[in-house]
């Protein structure tokens, strides 16, 4: 049973530690600022995501894995506000074509 | 040594503190008198402590919350502390009557910036040196010398004007870099010895150096090292003084005398209880006489430039980075193995008083300089003829301070430098003291420029840009009246200075 | 190597950095991004010499975790009073540049010094 | 070499990676970014090094307020750096200066001594006499107490410093790019949804600091920020350096903590004492007075003077 749940764990982790590793690809490989954020946001919440879902099988209560939960919607709350923010000031400023 | 004491060393530190919270708390306009009634309290503090050290001839020993070091915190006032914190009160009050008209808030309208930052500011500095002389851990030093350069560094730029900006930015960068040397020392000695309390640091070195195996720890002299360079920094020692002049010169005239009299001794005397206090008797002989050679550098450079300068308030703040010079001369003088007890001690006292005489002729001398830039609306020294027949008392002032810093008979400075002469004449160390003789000539030199064109006659047709109150020049009078009256001390009081002192050079076995 | 030599000589490796750039950077907002630096290893290093102390069961020793925490705080305060006043020098000349080595202009010969006591 | 220190080798370089385009980037934008990420990365050093209560600061403040201030200054500031970067002669020296002491400090840290001195027995036997669970906590309030007040005074100071700044014709005037931000209805929806939670999480790692990683200092960063964020919404005004309120919010936690030092003549014989029996309380009280002020120094710090009218 419990090495079922390291093997979960494992699997999604990395899972996520590949959708970042592809977020920032893209970060460094798309041609304008527009494109990047979208690679990034979409990379991003999806790993952060699939990397609590692995730790929650770790978590060691209900407690533990609210706060896990908790700690996802909180980033994804400043990662949403951030990228909208920055996308407003990219189209303010003209730059938003390459 | 008893708890019964240290209540007082806990209100010398916490009194200019009650004044900031005061001050932050209550109405703009009681900004000045708040911090002016806590002066003639904190000298009773201070001479309070000074007589307690006197009659028990020991130090005074207080742990916080009852929690013994290495675990908390200990407050120390020895001979040199107990002096340090006469002093330090009596500039600053001294600061703040000459201050109270110039810094008044104005009746019946909205708060103003300036006054009542200076006063917070000045009760900060105030605040951050008492931390300083009775501490007696290394890290609460620490947060002791940032306390003392958070309020040091926007009191040199409270004008606003750009110059002073730039002055006090280079100011606030030499003095972070030298917190972070010193932090960084004193981290490795908590490393080398778990404690961070000076005392202890020095049993544990000692009982380090009677072992036969490692004596000299890497540790230990990477650490002093380090800490050394950057409190040099603060102290402004050549070649780290770069950052002073303009400070010093571009502050308001009582904060000047408040940065150049104290505020640079902070650090210098945080050197001496590094190398005296947590090394007894193992003071490195080589590094003791480089710091001389870096004094006797400072002597020279300083008078040179200060002979060159063209303004008055930067002549003064030169003649600061020479005389810090001669406080380094303590280190080979007082530490030197082959010296006899008497003439290290001869050293010791010499170097304290030199200290204690430059801070009340200094401070009188920034003061006089501000007067006499507000009378002739600048401070040119090309265009000071006559002012002594406007000032009078600001010249006499002016004067009786640099006969002090000259070392002229019979003044403070005469006998601090005929103690530090005496000294290197028994000890063989003749160099030293003929940089010393050199740089009280220079000093004369630049002192008989602006004398000279003081005492002459009033150009033409001349008018004074401000009225100068009689208070405010006897304020400058009686500071400089007291560095030429220290001469006359008489001897047996100087014994102060050598309470709870640590055992030193003679002392040593070697 | 131990994972705390490791991380003492990141500490050690940051110091120098740190110092590097607070000597030789040009514009002073540089300095003070250099002067966080040099106190961040400063504080690995003290970090290090904590986790080294570790007893009681304790993951290290909590007197200088405490003071770490108070370096900091006191570093941000430092960092806080630089960046306005950088700003305000900014505000006031337009530029934050400022000659290190450069002494206060106006000075004058020595020989002129020395002759200028009288009146001119 | 063990998987754990093989991935500590990789946090160190990649520390050391950034510290260096911190230090070598041209243009000061990127290199605060690089700071940014230098105080995150550190932020995981300390919990390798077991010091869960010094990351939470150092996530808090040298990657957070740190690198708020720090980027508010770069997208300011004109200034680029020159064409020549400082003299070579220069450059050479310190880099062998710098290059010295970080060798000799490398020697000694590798030759530290072994056992290692520690204070954690000690700190650990003082415990029951303060009540609190967390050790750290005890010698920030408690052994040495008088530390932290003096740290709240340069906080205390480093404001008033701040303030001293501001141009004498805009006292009493609002901190301007707080005030004038253009609102944004992004901002606006975060400041509603994130506020209350972010005021109840500060406040849950302050009260478990007495026992667990936190305390006043993290948790006062933390609501300093929120505030920061509700006034960059424009939801409330900034205040300015001449409110009596806001200058007594500043001042409570200190005032207090003093308040009790001095009573600790009176109750328990000496300053900064605590009665055993209020111990934990007392502290408790001093914490959640810190955390108030703590705030309010972060947010001004952070916010910064009036700058002058145009």
């Amino acid at each position: 049973m419990s090495l079922l749940r390291d093997l979960f764990t494992v699997l999604m982790v990395s899972a996520g530690g590949f959708c970042f590793l592809a977020g920032t690809a893209g970060l460094l490989r798309f041609p304008d600022a527009l494109t990047r954020l979208h690679a990034l946001t979409k990379a991003d919440n999806l790993g952060l995501g699939l990397i609590v879902l692995g730790l929650i099988a770790q978590a060691p209560g209900p407690l533990g894995a609210l706060k896990l939960v908790a700690v996802w919607l909180l980033a994804q709350l400043a990662g949403a506000t951030a990228t909208q923010v920055l996308a407003r000031a990219v189209r303010a400023e003209g730059r938003d074509s390459p | 040594m008893l708890q019964a004491g240290g209540s007082l060393l806990v209100l010398a530190l916490m009194l200019p503190v009650i004044g900031i919270l005061l001050i932050m708390s209550l109405d703009a306009r009681h900004t000045g008198k708040i911090a002016l009634a806590l002066m003639p309290a904190g000298l009773a503090v201070a001479l309070a402590i000074a007589a307690r050290v006197w009659t028990t001839q020991a130090g005074l020993e207080y742990f916080i919350g009852g929690w013994a070091p290495p675990l908390g915190v200990a407050l120390r006032a020895d001979g040199i502390s107990a002096v340090m914190l006469v002093t330090t009160s009596v500039v600053i009050g001294a600061a703040g009557l000459f201050a109270r008209a110039e810094f008044r808030q104005p009746d019946n309208q909205p708060e103003a910036r300036a006054p009542l930052m200076f006063w917070l500011l000045l009760l900060g500095i105030w605040a951050g040196l008492n931390a300083v002389f009775l501490g007696g851990d290394l890290f609460n030093l620490y947060v002791a010398l940032e306390m003392l350069t958070f309020a040091a560094v926007p009191l040199v730029c409270l004008s606003g004007k750009a110059e002073t900006l730039a002055a006090a930015l280079r100011y606030l960068l030499f003095a972070l870099l030298g917190s972070a040397l010193y932090l960084l020392g004193a981290v490795l000695l908590f490393g080398a010895y778990g404690t961070l309390d000076i005392a202890l640091l020095a049993a544990r070195i000692a009982a380090q150096a009677n072992m036969a195996s490692p004596v000299w720890p890497l540790a230990l002299w990477v650490a002093l090292a380090l800490m050394t360079v950057g409190l040099l920094a603060k102290t402004a020692l050549f070649p780290l003084h770069l950052w002073l002049p303009p400070a010093h010169s571009g502050a308001p005239a009582a904060a000047s005398a408040v940065l150049s009299a104290l505020v640079v001794k902070a650090s210098f005397f945080l050197i001496v209880r590094l190398w005296f206090g947590m090394l007894p008797g193992l003071t490195p002989w080589l590094g003791a006489q480089l710091l001389a050679a870096l004094g006797a550098a400072a002597i020279l450079f300083g008078s040179v430039l200060a002979l060159r300068q063209a303004r008055l308030k930067l002549l003064v703040a030169y003649s600061t980075v020479a005389q810090i010079g001669y406080l380094f001369f303590v280190f080979p003088l007082a530490a030197n193995p082959a010296a006899s007890t008497a003439s290290a001690a001869l050293a010791w006292t010499g170097g304290w008083m030199q200290l204690v005489s430059h801070a009340l002729a200094k401070a009188a001398m920034f003061m006089a300089a501000g007067l006499i830039a507000e009378t002739l609306g600048h401070d040119r020294i090309a265009g000071l003829g006559g002012v002594a027949r406007v000032v009078p008392i600001t010249v006499i002032a002016f004067a009786l301070a640099g006969a002090s810093l000259m070392g002229l008979p019979p003044s403070g400075g005469f006998v601090a430098k005929l103690l530090l002469l005496s000294a290197a004449v028994s000890q063989g160390l003749w160099f030293w003291a003929v940089v010393m003789l050199l740089g009280g000539l220079l000093a004369g030199g630049y002192l008989f420029r602006v004398l000279s064109p003081a005492l002459g006659p009033l150009p033409a047709g001349w008018t004074p840009a401000a009225r100068i109150p009689r208070d405010r020049q006897a304020v400058a009078l009686v500071l400089a009246l007291g560095a030429v009256l220290l001469g006359f001390a008489p001897l047996k009081s100087y014994d102060l200075l050598q309470f709870g002192r640590p055992a030193i050079a003679g002392a040593v076995t070697r | 190597m131990t994972a705390e030599q490791l991380y003492g000589l990141c500490g050690a490796g940051l110091v120098g950095l740190g110092l590097f750039g607070l000597i030789t950077a040009e514009l002073p907002l540089r300095r003070i991004v250099a002067f966080n630096l040099l106190g961040g290893g400063a504080f690995v290093v003290f970090g290090v010499i904590a986790r080294r102390g570790a007893a009681a069961g304790l993951g290290g020793d909590p007197v200088p975790q405490a003071l770490i925490i108070t370096g900091v705080v006191v570093g941000f305060a430092a960092t806080a009073l630089a960046v306005t006043l950088v700003r305000r020098l900014h505000e006031e000349t337009g530029t934050t540049k400022f000659d290190q080595d450069e002494l206060p202009p106006e000075t004058v010969k020595l020989s002129d010094a020395t002759l200028s006591g009288g009146n001119p | 070499m063990s998987a754990a220190l093989i991935l500590d080798a990789c946090l160190v370089l990649l520390v050391l990676a950034v510290a260096v385009w911190t230090i070598a980037a041209r243009e000061t934008f990127p290199a605060i970014a690089g700071f940014v990420s230098y105080g995150l990365l550190l932020a995981i050093v300390w919990v390798r090094l077991s010091s869960v209560d010094v990351a939470l600061t150092e996530a808090a403040i040298g990657g957070g307020a740190t690198g708020v201030l720090l980027l508010g200054a770069a997208a300011r500031l004109t200034d680029r750096a020159g064409r020549r970067p400082a003299g070579i002669g220069l450059r050479i020296m310190a880099g062998a200066l710098c290059l010295a002491i970080t060798a000799a400090l490398a020697f000694v840290i590798l030759t530290l001594p072994d056992p290692a001195p520690t204070l954690a027995p000690q700190a650990v036997a003082g415990l029951p006499a303060t009540g609190v669970g967390n050790p750290i906590t005890a010698v920030l309030v408690a052994y040495r107490g008088i530390d932290t007040l003096l740290e709240k005074i340069v906080l205390l100071l480093a404001v008033i410093g701040v303030w001293c700044l501001t141009p004498d014709d805009s006292w009493g005037a609002l901190p301007a790019p707080w005030g004038t931000a253009r609102q944004d209805d992004a901002i606006v929806l975060l400041a509603r949804l994130l506020a209350p939670v972010g005021v109840v999480v500060g406040v849950y790692i302050v009260w478990v600091g007495a026992d667990d990683p936190g305390g006043a200092f993290q948790g006062g960063t933390i609501l300093a920020a929120m505030w920061l964020l509700v006034m960059m919404a424009g939801l409330i005004a900034p205040l300015p350096a001449t409110s009596r309120r806001l200058r007594r919010v500043l001042v409570a936690g200190p005032a207090l903590f003093l308040a009790v030092a001095f009573a600790g003549f009176a109750m328990s014989g000496d300053f900064l004492s605590y009665p055993p029996a209020y111990a934990k309380w007392l502290i408790k009280l001093i914490e959640a007075a810190l955390t108030l002020s703590i705030a309010a120094m972060v947010g001004v710090l952070v916010i910064g003077p009036a700058v002058r009218k145009r």
